[in-house]
């Protein structure tokens, strides 16, 4: 590994300060797992590394039900996973995060992390637009919010300026008969999914009419996709077999995935299809439950 | 000699099991403590005085010659203290066998893989000789290369090896009976193409290397090499120096698996030049990536079975044609593809038989040795089809193997193959019964295949592996049992343990046979230095022929302690016996003497005398003489194991996604477990996890050259939530030619898993998979394509 | 400046530290070259093998894929710090006992590993283990003895209940 | 890997072809492309930077034309590699234009970009994610160009 300077502040406003000062020079790392590796495999030699770990203030889990869930950019998976509140309120993360890589990765890897990094295998993104997220970004100068829809810019690109950082999370407190889930094809438990799917879907109390549908779907593009088509198709309407199999077609034509040593881009497509209907029966169920 | 039988073969040692003190018994590993404490020291472990690091620049051409190399500006890199290239070893060669060398240390004129060596740095750390690596500058001109056998057999293909034409790496043509005769009076005549994938070995522990030179003539080496014998003699050869100037100190090994850590790496070469020319201990570690992208890999191979069959089921003829990629170098392509066509007569009944295999150079990196050694390749077509022709006739999978299983030889009489095969035991008969009792077969053939969107289904296959190879040169087993005054026991033997736990069943062997404790035995690393010659870890050979030398050596011992006991009590030594640590007259056991004190009497008593037992095993190169290479007739294993396997499989219809349950059995015949646990383990741990990987997930995928998968995120190895909790039954025969009556259990069960896992997905699915592995993809346009069939029938 | 020496503060199996290292040396290489603690594994150096697997602030991580500063002022296990004296760990014993050792090289990490999630969950199911375990690559063994062993410690460790 | 496809422009064949071979044409259209100059009739010289997230590669490179059937054919064979020495890389290109009408050209194109060294530890997923990325910025670049051309 190239050599580089190290800074280990202690609070936002240093990193930010740092990130203003070197801007694309410095590199971030929260627990590092996917940068150290490139690093040290020579693919990436950044003059500074920021290393913000040691920022406790960022470690949060927060929850009330007007403003919803606030996560700390740099809680653990672990600590999502574990947290009874996540358990409670925003089940979906949990079982998301308990299939997310090994238990060291979890224990050490951090949601902001792994939101910045940009994967569009990445299980977190997907599961958050589901449900709506937006993130906070902070830089010296202002602060932003966005939805974490539009975050993924690209393959491993995000909106994030060089003098940016992530800080928080925040998920809204779904509204009622709602449900969420999340599956995965895994080939092993913890891989990345050759595909993966997220459905939230919003039930009408009574005549179980969907009033509002967020399908999204990864490893299918260049960035974590949303199907708003597939959503069309179900919204105003009370979902049968049949409608989801037409959402699970839709969400197939619309994505464009990679074909690599795991898979070919048609066969992608059909799972697109079987994992959209999947998800969005288990969603279903759920949104029923309550 | 080939194939001829050289006088009667004696038995090993066939004591009764009720006799055993230690044998038999769980006995806890030697070597567990310092493994489980972090004490145990591999080679990357280890650490000298003022060592440099050392790194490969590699090759970025699959096929091209080497033009020019310009070090100039990585000798200019502060900390660089040597630059060597291909050239610095004189044109050296060396192989697998004295016809066979055709690879260098590192190439210096022409490149025949991607990243092959081709220049090496030592500096005083990893990252400057990595950057350094970097500042060669290699002129290459590219030529075209050859990528798979088929493109390789055509003429006018580019040659990987000038002066083999065709590209042709061994070949091998054997005819056993008629079987065009046997195929026209077959009931049924069935042929299948089925093809295996290039894999990894999987071992964790990549291959590292500590080289450093005393006197400027003294080579010491720590390497992760199963088989320390090798490297000593190859860079005895390599640096032209006498063997007993080369020292080869083997620290514990992370698995092997065949090939990569039984011979040469380019860093094995690397580090001790390096280490000559900077006058300084040299280190490499390779990284994972080194490991998969330019170590050695399983053989892919094409494997085309004719099977025919009788009416009711039995096996009239078998006709293989294998046509495999042997990679770019020889190195142990001879004997894979021989084991593929021998292993054929095994375990089933065959009449007639007859074999082409065809080994091809490629422009990939070489394949070798890997658990299952050539054998699973067949195996995997022959079990397969065997139930698919099962199918067409109607016939229960394990009806029919019981009509073809070879019978337990009486007694005394021994089993002759076709090919010449010597089975003294065979007990897959009751390996298909037990292993068919145990998943209740029977029962579990009715019950519902589909439930919702899984099915589910078991899948019955049988395999054989040899145990104790046999093949010609140097591959005799010595040991020595030296007694200490005080009654410890120094076992010294060359035979290595990569794992496998040899180690602790041989030093059981050695206190079985002396009447003492296990505590009492201590046994060290291999050192060429100190220790008796001895091929290493591979072929299934180190429990069965290390066991034999260790068993005759603690005789030798034993008798002269006898000696000297028979002495004090007036008696003949055969008249007397040691057990739980005390000499006695077998006829009246009350005269007797106490271990410890017959150990110092014999010691103090007849002044100078030294108690060294001595002991060797040849069954290696003995016994019923060595198998025929040209004619593939004789016996490859000094006794052969047996297995048969059930295994249930989930099958997600909607995605292709194949699990293996845990309704898991194994029933294996390794003649008599020495230390149950371990067998256990090597069984299931060793060699059905990897097998499972095989069938589900384990294969490289290539680009004309390039590995596409070079990590273990990729490539993927069975992880424990992925391995099923396989449950095992030992099949006892007592073979008499293995050690206490043993066979090997470390590599049958790699090649029933496949052929198993296979065979259920069809009885989930009704699908077969005839390449490995059945990846969801694979297996998903599979049930696809039938679905699709089934409606265009209604 | 860049390269230079930083100090670290570290305790490593109960010992503190105090040491000058580069900024970009791993956790692992400062474990196995400076402390001499080779127990920890040097293996795919990828993040994917899990034989580098220490326990950092009661958690087990991968510490090929951890800056060695981001352990500063941390506390470390590694393997050489689970016996006492000559009495080994309950998940050191049942490895043994059980025969769940051969060629020994993910055996660090693997205990490691259980012994974090015994530490947090006395009652895993065995799920649980499985889930913990598949951090950890082995090719010998297999899994079915190191799970066991597994249980049979958290068995052990809770008093034999 | 293999990439293949076609697409068809509006415009002479004669005219594609030489649009083709203008070091201009190729310097708009590549993505990333920093400098194309054309040495000789068949050899041109040039540097190509990507980027995926955080990795940056600049790859220096000579590319020739190894077979001109105009204005029909042409195979190009490239092999360079990146200045910090990330990776090796080696091309074979072959492009066939087909006159559907005299006014339309359908072009196909076949290319086999094998890409060696540190880069290749990167992934198979990335690496042909991006190279599909690559392949589909340039054909659309390309037939803007000519577009825009009239």
């Amino acid at each position: 590994m190239k050599d580089f300077e190290y800074f280990a502040p202690k609070t936002v406003e240093e990193v930010l300060s740092l990130l203003s000062q070197h801007k694309e020079e410095a590199k971030i790392i929260a627990g590092g797992q996917s940068m150290l590796v490139v690093m040290r495999q020579g693919l990436l030699a950044p003059e500074y590394v920021v290393d913000i770990k040691g920022i406790t203030a960022l470690d949060y889990i927060n929850y009330d039900e007007r403003e919803g869930l606030r996560i700390g950019a740099l809680t653990t998976h672990q600590a999502i996973e574990k947290s009874q509140l996540i358990q409670k309120h925003f089940r979906v993360l949990s079982e998301m995060e308990r299939n997310l890589a090994t238990i060291q990765t979890r224990n050490w890897g951090t949601i902001g992390g792994n939101l910045c990094h940009g994967d569009p295998a990445g299980d977190p993104a997907l599961v958050l637009i589901a449900l709506d997220a937006k993130l906070k970004l902070k830089s010296l100068s202002r602060e932003r919010i966005v939805a974490m829809e539009g975050f993924s810019k690209d393959m491993l690109e995000v909106d994030l300026e060089p003098d940016e950082m992530l800080v928080e999370i925040q998920v809204p407190t779904p509204r009622r008969h709602t449900g969420v889930a999340h599956e995965k094809l895994m080939v092993m438990q913890g891989d990345a999914g050759i595909v993966g799917a997220a459905v939230s879907l919003t039930l009408k109390p009574g005549d179980g009419v969907c009033e509002d549908a967020r399908v999204v779907v990864s490893n299918a593009a260049s960035v974590p996709l949303r199907v708003k088509e597939a959503e069309k198709r179900l919204i105003g309407k009370v979902i049968n077999d049949h409608l989801l199999t037409e959402a699970g077609e839709i969400a197939s034509a619309e994505a464009d995935p990679p074909s690599d040593v795991h898979a070919s881009s048609e066969y992608r497509k059909e799972m697109v299809k079987v994992f959209v209907k999947r998800v969005a029966l288990k969603a279903l169920e759920r949104a029923k439950e309550g | 000699m080939a194939g001829k039988r050289q006088g009667k073969a004696k038995p090993t040692v066939m004591l009764k099991e009720e006799g055993y003190s230690v044998i038999g018994k769980p006995i806890p590993r030697v070597d567990a403590r310092a493994k489980v404490t972090g004490e145990a020291k591999y080679a990357a472990d280890i650490e000298v005085a003022d060592m440099l690091w050392g790194a490969i620049k590699r090759s970025p051409h699959p096929h091209a010659r080497i033009l020019n190399i310009d070090k100039s500006k990585a000798e200019r890199l502060p900390g660089v203290k040597a630059i060597i290239t291909g050239k610095d070893f004189g044109g050296f060669k060396w192989g697998w066998s004295r016809e066979t060398r055709d690879e260098e240390p590192l190439a210096s004129t022409k490149v025949r893989y991607l990243y092959e060596g081709v220049a090496a740095v030592a500096a005083i750390d990893e990252d400057i000789a990595q950057e350094a690596c970097d500042l060669i500058e290699v002129e290459y001109e590219p030529l075209a290369g050859v990528f798979d056998p088929f493109e390789a057999m055509k003429k006018g293909a580019p040659l990987v090896h000038e002066d083999r034409p065709g590209n042709l790496c061994v070949e091998y043509h054997w005819n056993f009976g008629d079987v065009e005769k046997a195929f026209s009076e077959s009931y049924l005549v069935r042929e299948d193409t089925f093809q295996t994938p290039r894999m990894a070995k999987g071992y964790i522990e990549p291959p590292a290397i500590v080289a450093y030179w005393t006197d400027g003539s003294h080579l010491t080496v720590h390497a992760a090499k199963g088989s320390p014998y090798f490297p000593y003699r190859i860079l005895s050869n390599c640096f032209n120096l006498p063997l007993s100037n080369v020292r080869i100190i083997q620290p514990f090994i992370g698995s092997d698996f065949g090939g990569t850590k039984n011979d040469m790496v380019n860093g094995d070469f690397s580090a001790p030049m390096l280490a000559k020319k900077s006058g300084k201990p040299v280190k490499i570690v390779y990284t994972q990536f080194d490991e998969l992208t330019t170590c050695l890999r399983r053989h892919p191979m094409w494997v085309t079975i004719k099977t025919g069959m009788t009416k009711d089921g039995k096996l009239k003829a078998i006709q293989t044609k294998v046509i495999s990629d042997g990679g770019a170098y020889t190195r142990m392509s001879p004997l894979s593809n021989f084991l593929t066509g021998i292993s054929m007569a095994l375990p089933y009944k065959l009449p007639h038989f007859k074999t082409d295999v065809f080994c091809y150079f490629t422009n990939n990196p070489s394949s070798a040795a890997m658990r299952g050694h050539g054998i699973y390749h067949t195996r995997f077509a022959g079990d397969v089809q065997m139930d698919m022709i099962a199918e067409e006739l109607g016939i229960d999978p394990v009806e029919m193997r019981l009509r073809n299983a070879i019978e337990n030889p009486k007694q005394g009489k021994i089993y002759e193959t076709i090919n010449k095969l010597h089975l003294a035991t065979c007990g897959v008969k009751e390996c298909i019964e037990k292993a068919a009792n145990e998943i209740r077969w029977e029962e579990e053939k009715k019950r519902e295949r589909v439930k919702g969107d899984k099915a589910y289904g078991i899948g019955f296959a049988c395999g054989t592996y040899l145990s104790g190879t046999k093949l010609s040169g140097h591959n005799a087993c010595a040991a020595m049992v030296r007694i200490c005054e005080d009654g410890s026991v120094s076992y010294i033997t060359g035979a290595t343990d990569v794992g496998q736990g040899s180690d602790t069943v041989t030093c059981a062997m050695v206190a079985e046979v002396l009447g003492i404790g296990l505590e009492d035995i201590d046994i060290k690393r291999v050192d060429t230095a100190h220790t008796p010659v001895d091929p290493g870890t591979y072929g299934s050979r180190v429990t069965v022929l290390a066991g034999e030398a260790a068993i005759n050596a603690a005789k030798d011992a034993k008798r002269m302690l006898l000696e000297v006991a028979a002495k004090e009590f007036g008696v003949k030594p055969e008249e007397m016996d040691i057990k739980n640590k005390k000499a006695f007259v077998r006829t009246n056991p009350g005269m007797s003497i106490p271990w410890a004190r017959l150990v110092r009497m014999a010691c103090y008593t007849t002044p100078g005398m030294v108690i060294i037992g001595r002991g060797q095993s040849s069954r290696g190169i003995s016994t019923y003489g060595l198998a025929d290479f040209t004619t593939g007739i004789g016996d490859i294993g000094t006794n052969y194991s047996f297995t048969a396997q059930a295994q249930e499989v989930e099958v997600d219809l909607e995605t292709g996604v194949v699990k293996c349950t845990d309704n898991s059995v194994i029933a294996h015949d390794c003649g008599f477990p020495l230390n149950p646990p371990a067998v256990d383990t090597q069984v299931v741990g060793g060699a059905y996890h990897p097998g499972v990987g095989a069938a589900l997930y384990c294969e490289f995928k290539m680009d004309k050259g390039l590995t596409l998968n070079p990590n273990l995120v990729d490539y993927k190895l069975p992880r424990a939530y992925e391995a099923p909790m396989t449950k095992v039954i030992h099949v006892i025969t007592n073979d008499p030619f293995g050690p206490f009556g043993a066979k090997e259990a470390s590599e049958g069960s790699t090649c029933t898993a496949p052929p198993a896992v296979i065979n259920a997905i069809h009885d989930a699915t009704g699908v077969w998979i005839k390449d490995l592995p059945a990846k969801p993809e694979k297996v998903f346009w599979a049930l696809k394509k039938k679905r699709e069939l089934e409606q265009k029938k209604k | 400046m860049k390269g230079e020496p930083r100090e670290l503060k570290i305790k490593v199996n109960g010992m503190l530290y105090e040491l000058k290292v580069k900024p970009n040396v791993l956790l692992s290489d400062v474990l196995r070259k400076d402390l001499k603690l080779t127990g920890t594994k040097r293996g795919c150096l990828e993040s994917t093998c899990g034989v580098c697997t220490v326990i950092l602030d009661g958690k087990a991580v991968r510490s090929c894929s951890i800056l060695a500063l981001q352990a500063n002022g941390h506390e470390v296990t590694t393997i050489e710090g689970l016996a006492q004296g000559n009495k080994l760990h309950p998940i050191q014993q049942a490895f043994i006992d059980h025969g769940a050792i051969e060629c020994g090289f993910c055996i660090p990490g693997r205990v490691m590993v259980a012994k974090a999630l015994l530490d947090e969950n006395p009652h895993p199911t065995r799920e649980e283990v499985r889930l913990a375990m598949q951090g950890v690559l082995c090719a010998d063994v297999g899994y079915v003895k190191q799970i066991e062993a597994v249980e049979i410690a958290a068995e052990k460790m809770r008093g034999g209940e | 890997m293999l990439m293949e496809g076609k697409f068809s422009l509006k415009a002479p064949i004669k005219k594609i072809w030489e649009t083709l071979l203008e070091p201009e044409t190729l310097l708009s259209c590549i993505p990333g492309a920093e400098k194309i100059e054309r040495i000789n009739e068949k050899t041109y010289d040039c540097v190509v930077k990507q980027k995926v997230g955080p990795i940056s590669v600049k790859f220096k490179f000579k590319s020739i034309i190894t077979k001109m059937e105009p204005p029909t054919r042409m195979e190009i064979e490239a092999e360079g590699e990146d200045i910090l020495k990330a990776g090796h890389f080696v091309q074979k290109s072959i492009v066939d234009l087909r006159e559907i009408s005299p006014s339309e050209v359908e072009v196909s194109y076949k290319s086999d970009v094998n890409i060696v060294g540190k880069l290749a530890m990167f992934g198979d997923r990335i690496m042909k994610a991006k190279a599909k990325k690559v392949e589909e910025e340039f054909t659309t670049a390309l037939q803007e160009r000519l577009k825009s051309m009239g």
